[in-house]
């Protein structure tokens, strides 16, 4: 196989700052990304849970798999809003196949 | 004492309905910790439907009935109340709680704001014990949402636009008008003022039959997330849990005196002091986490949800009931 | 001859409703790997609603009633099967079967204990033959849930701490007696006791006409689960196959002829007799994975949603009454 | 002038039915981006409903009717319509756009398929000015969801067998003759088939009074994916465009006089016309996904879903209607 | 971008246990957690798939990004659970900004 | 903690081809794997969004703990099947308990 290595961010941020959230990644450069709902959590600012009330409360997670400039990119403006806003992000490096894609 | 005795026994048959009863049977399911629970997107669905149905059977009313000047009057009414209480209310909470100015404000906005399921628990409650209202109180349900949160943001003034994400007001701007219960509830309010009679006759077995059964599954999930908020927040102040049990009678008394003033029915004059009593726990969290992100939301999800919310539903329905009947009559 | 006759004909009959029809039409959409499915989230509501209105209306007409003797004994009797057939079954199984103790003694869980959905497809069976039934039943459904599972932890004795994880138990004790379906069963009998006529006449639009509709669609998914769950379990041993298909006549046989005795009517004893010969597909796995995580569940979940569900929902409800209708008249 | 005058008025009265306006709220909401969304499983829950009312109660009619030669030929047409027009559809396409060999193949196998939903919104529609149709056509909506998809892979011939994965064609031929919806839509048929009135009386109130309720919420929910495809694709060429409104017309042209050939009524008429003229956006979508990886999605989820669909379902369905009357009269 | 190394454990247990995980994690000094709900899965006890029946054998995926500390603790703990319990835990390293957060 | 490196495939794939991908881990060796839902997404082929028409185009992640052996043929399996079909997969280093079991 020819792996080469990327960077995955792995985001998770509240439900009403996805679509900016979202858009930012696509003016920072990273070409794709998958979103998943989270059920539940807990964190400084204590437990939650999904449910019809207390909108936009609950956690999504972003998964992108991304090249480093973009990642890099992407973190610094996520540093900055987290330090307005609930989440986090972290970051690892994986192995892909066809790394044009990223 | 006959007044009181009136509003006691009325507070008890209104205790003894099957959507309190399935309200309390989540309460007590919830500290239990069973793990009972409706799952989220019916949940979520559910309320929709209930939206949906207070707007479309409002609408239809107001059809019925045309444009007349109360319903001008109770919407300046409930315009006025939902923008102008939560002044009050911050004010009282500053010199009440330590509460910091953005969570206090915070707070505010979900009391002027309004709750659509109370709001519906007393429809069924008027219903059940033959009081007439004006359909256009649904309009007037929707017209309270959003004031109250523009009022928290006039208040916490400059320091709203915390940090460096104003783009963000965009984001709330829509969050405040165009959030999705706001737009069903109005729009299914519009869609009933245009098809009438003629809309009623094709959805009158959807919006009808159903709607106490959806209600009691709503309240028995209600009931769950209330319990399951008290438990989340073990420490809340006296003086805030206070708050939350005595500005309801305020500002239901308020609305109550302004509603009698302006001429409204004993039906009308209720359900406004319902409105205004009640606090919003799922439009108002919702924008505030947007625009006052340092507020603290364990403290106004606790209030508004796991003690107003219960508060109002048990014994507030009945007792603004009594109250707008001994005003008006 | 006679009789034999007339219990085809009946099994026909029963065959041919809508509810079985779209059982069937699961089990064959699943066997032939369509994609059809009713998402998880519903499909745990429908499971929610079929439990309110199963309490509610028993609920409802044990308020008619009143408390009967009858009651406390069809209770007793209920609470014995369930805690007692579980010893039987575990030393049959045993003897016809290589079942490990601790796998014998969750499938004797799951066949002590009782299934819904059974209950509900065999009252509308009642309903559409004009075969009557108290309301009570469903409290004596509701406490056949757990006994089993006492049984099952007794039988397996020290073994079944397995394991570091004895904390657990606290787990344990709230999954089996407060575990949702449980809690909203019995809460919902409690709600339609306490509110009787008044409560019936708001909720029976929502408990009653739609409930046959409701029963459908999660008879879909369950003929959609019952196949899925046939097709990973290729290699049932055959002996447990034979148990799950007479163990549920033997079960009913006991079930009746105690009914008989005790002095129920043909309808209570029918249902006495289907609670019986259900095995438990919810409650019971919940508490087996907690309890006694050893156990295979292929084993047990194949055999009770499997084999002995469509058993009995397609030739067991017809056959019970029938027999009960022989015992009592 | 007179039949303009007709078709405009009934157009009108079509335009302000509760489910058409819901469906306008939805689109309205999600132009103006507002949150508002239906749950995904329960929108699939109500496009499950919604298959398992039409094919039921159409089975249920046919079991009253009877097996007519009818039937069999408007099965016939319905087959030819589905199987055939591809071609056409193909060729057009081809000529007036761009659009590679695959994706216009794609797009012709949409528009030869069918959509539930504008069926739905018709039946409504002729039931609503009290025209008559026959219970046979649901079966007739079945026949047509598939052969266009096999119609498509004809057209691409040799190149449908992309890459290695070849093995896929056994999901593929599951995917057409078994998926979920094409499953429940016949399988409900069956059933009504085969229990006829008593079935219906069992279900009569599951799938009659809602039906209408259901349908104004997955209208909503249509209106809410509509634009946001809409958006998502803000440069479809002119041409698409006029062939997504113009092909409809076309299409239901053939089927007014095809169905006026072989002598159905006005009311069949107008569905088989609504049939061809509608484009599936379910099924269709997910065939090509397996079949035809390549073709573009944008585009022919955009066709389907954002403009053929609002313009039958707004313009459409009264034009057909005058149609059918025109021709049949 | 001021990263720091932390450790990232996703945990695998079934829905019967997760708030018997989650306490734990409290106990052990993990200070965040978030939820998600699997559809279906494989492994040595077979295949599954979510369903309204067969309660609490749908597996959940815990992701909590915490210090080496906690993480150690927690994997001692989840040894001894996995032991009795289906499911299975695995460690990575992950960069995270606001090391004090974990 | 006896902890030994292990390979993670994190597998997005369009929902129509879960069980076909599914198949294939077995095939190549792979002993369990968890299934998720993705909500939303966006990449190469514009975005998507989870919703009841346009069937079979969202995304799954399949997420499988398992030995450099099976990953590889998995890897090679998906290459062909990715140039194809939509989706990517990444590889990255995971540690766990019990390596018998991957
Ligand atoms: N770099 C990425 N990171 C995460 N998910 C991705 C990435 N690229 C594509 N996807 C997912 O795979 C889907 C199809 O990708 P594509 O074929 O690039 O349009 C996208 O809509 C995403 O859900
Ligand atoms: N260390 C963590 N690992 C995973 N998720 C976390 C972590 N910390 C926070 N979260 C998630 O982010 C939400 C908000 O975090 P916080 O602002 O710390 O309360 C939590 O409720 C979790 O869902
Ligand atoms: N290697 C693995 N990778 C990801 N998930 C797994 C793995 N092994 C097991 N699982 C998950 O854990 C569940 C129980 O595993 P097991 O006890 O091996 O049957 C499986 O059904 C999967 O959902
Ligand atoms: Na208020
Ligand atoms: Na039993
Ligand atoms: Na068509």
């Amino acid at each position: 196989m020819n792996l080469v290595t990327r960077k995955k961010l792995e985001i998770f941020v509240e439900a009403h700052a996805l679509s900016h959230v979202e858009r930012m990644l696509l003016n920072e450069g990273v070409k794709g990304w998958s979103v998943f709902d989270g059920v539940e959590g807990a964190g400084a600012h204590g437990a939650w849970r999904q449910s019809a009330v207390d909108g936009g409360g609950d956690m999504r997670l972003i998964i992108a798999v991304t090249n480093e400039p973009a990642a890099q990119k992407a973190l610094a403006w996520l540093k900055d809003y987290f330090s307005d806003y609930r989440g986090l992000v972290c970051l690892s490096d994986v192995q892909v196949l066809r790394p044009e894609r990223f | 004492m006959d007044i009181f005795g009136s509003v006691g026994s009325a507070a008890a048959a209104n205790l003894l309905t099957p959507a309190i009863l399935f309200f309390v049977l989540g309460m007590v399911a919830g500290l239990l910790r069973s793990d009972l629970a409706i799952p989220e997107q019916v949940a979520k669905t559910l309320a929709l439907y209930l939206m949906l149905c207070i707007g479309f059977k409002g609408g239809v009313e107001a059809h019925r009935a045309g444009l007349s000047s109360e319903l001008l009057a109770s919407g300046a009414l409930g315009l006025a109340l939902s923008f102008l209480t939560p002044f009050a209310a911050f004010a009282l909470l500053r010199v009440i709680s330590k509460l910091d100015r953005t969570t206090a404000a915070a707070v505010a906005a979900h009391y002027g704001s309004v709750s659509v399921v109370t709001f519906a628990a007393a429809s069924e409650y008027l219903r059940g014990i033959g009081v007439e209202f004006s359909g256009h109180m649904a309009a007037v349900l929707a017209l309270m949402e959003t004031p109250a949160i523009l009022a928290a943001l006039l208040i916490v003034g400059g320091n709203a636009s915390q940090g460096a994400h104003n783009p963000r007001r965009g984001a709330l701007l829509r969050e405040v008008l165009l959030n999705g219960a706001a737009v069903l509830l109005v729009g299914s309010f519009v869609i009933g003022a245009i098809t009438g009679e003629r809309g009623y006759d094709r959805l009158e077995m959807f919006v009808n039959p159903l709607f106490q059964g959806v209600l009691c599954l709503f309240l028995l999930d209600m009931g769950l997330v209330a319990s399951r908020q008290l438990a989340m927040s073990p420490n809340l102040q006296f003086n805030l849990l206070a708050y939350a049990l005595t500005w309801p009678l305020l500002a239901a008394a308020i609305a109550t005196i302004a509603s009698a003033q302006i001429g409204l029915s004993a039906g009308d004059t209720t359900l406004m002091a319902v409105l205004a009593a009640s606090a919003s726990y799922i439009a108002a969290p919702a924008a505030m986490r947007i625009a006052l992100p340092r507020a603290d939301a364990g403290v106004y999800l606790s209030l508004s949800l796991a003690i107003t919310f219960p508060f109002n539903l048990l014994i507030g329905i009945p007792l603004y009931q009594a109250a707008a009947d001994f005003m008006v009559r």
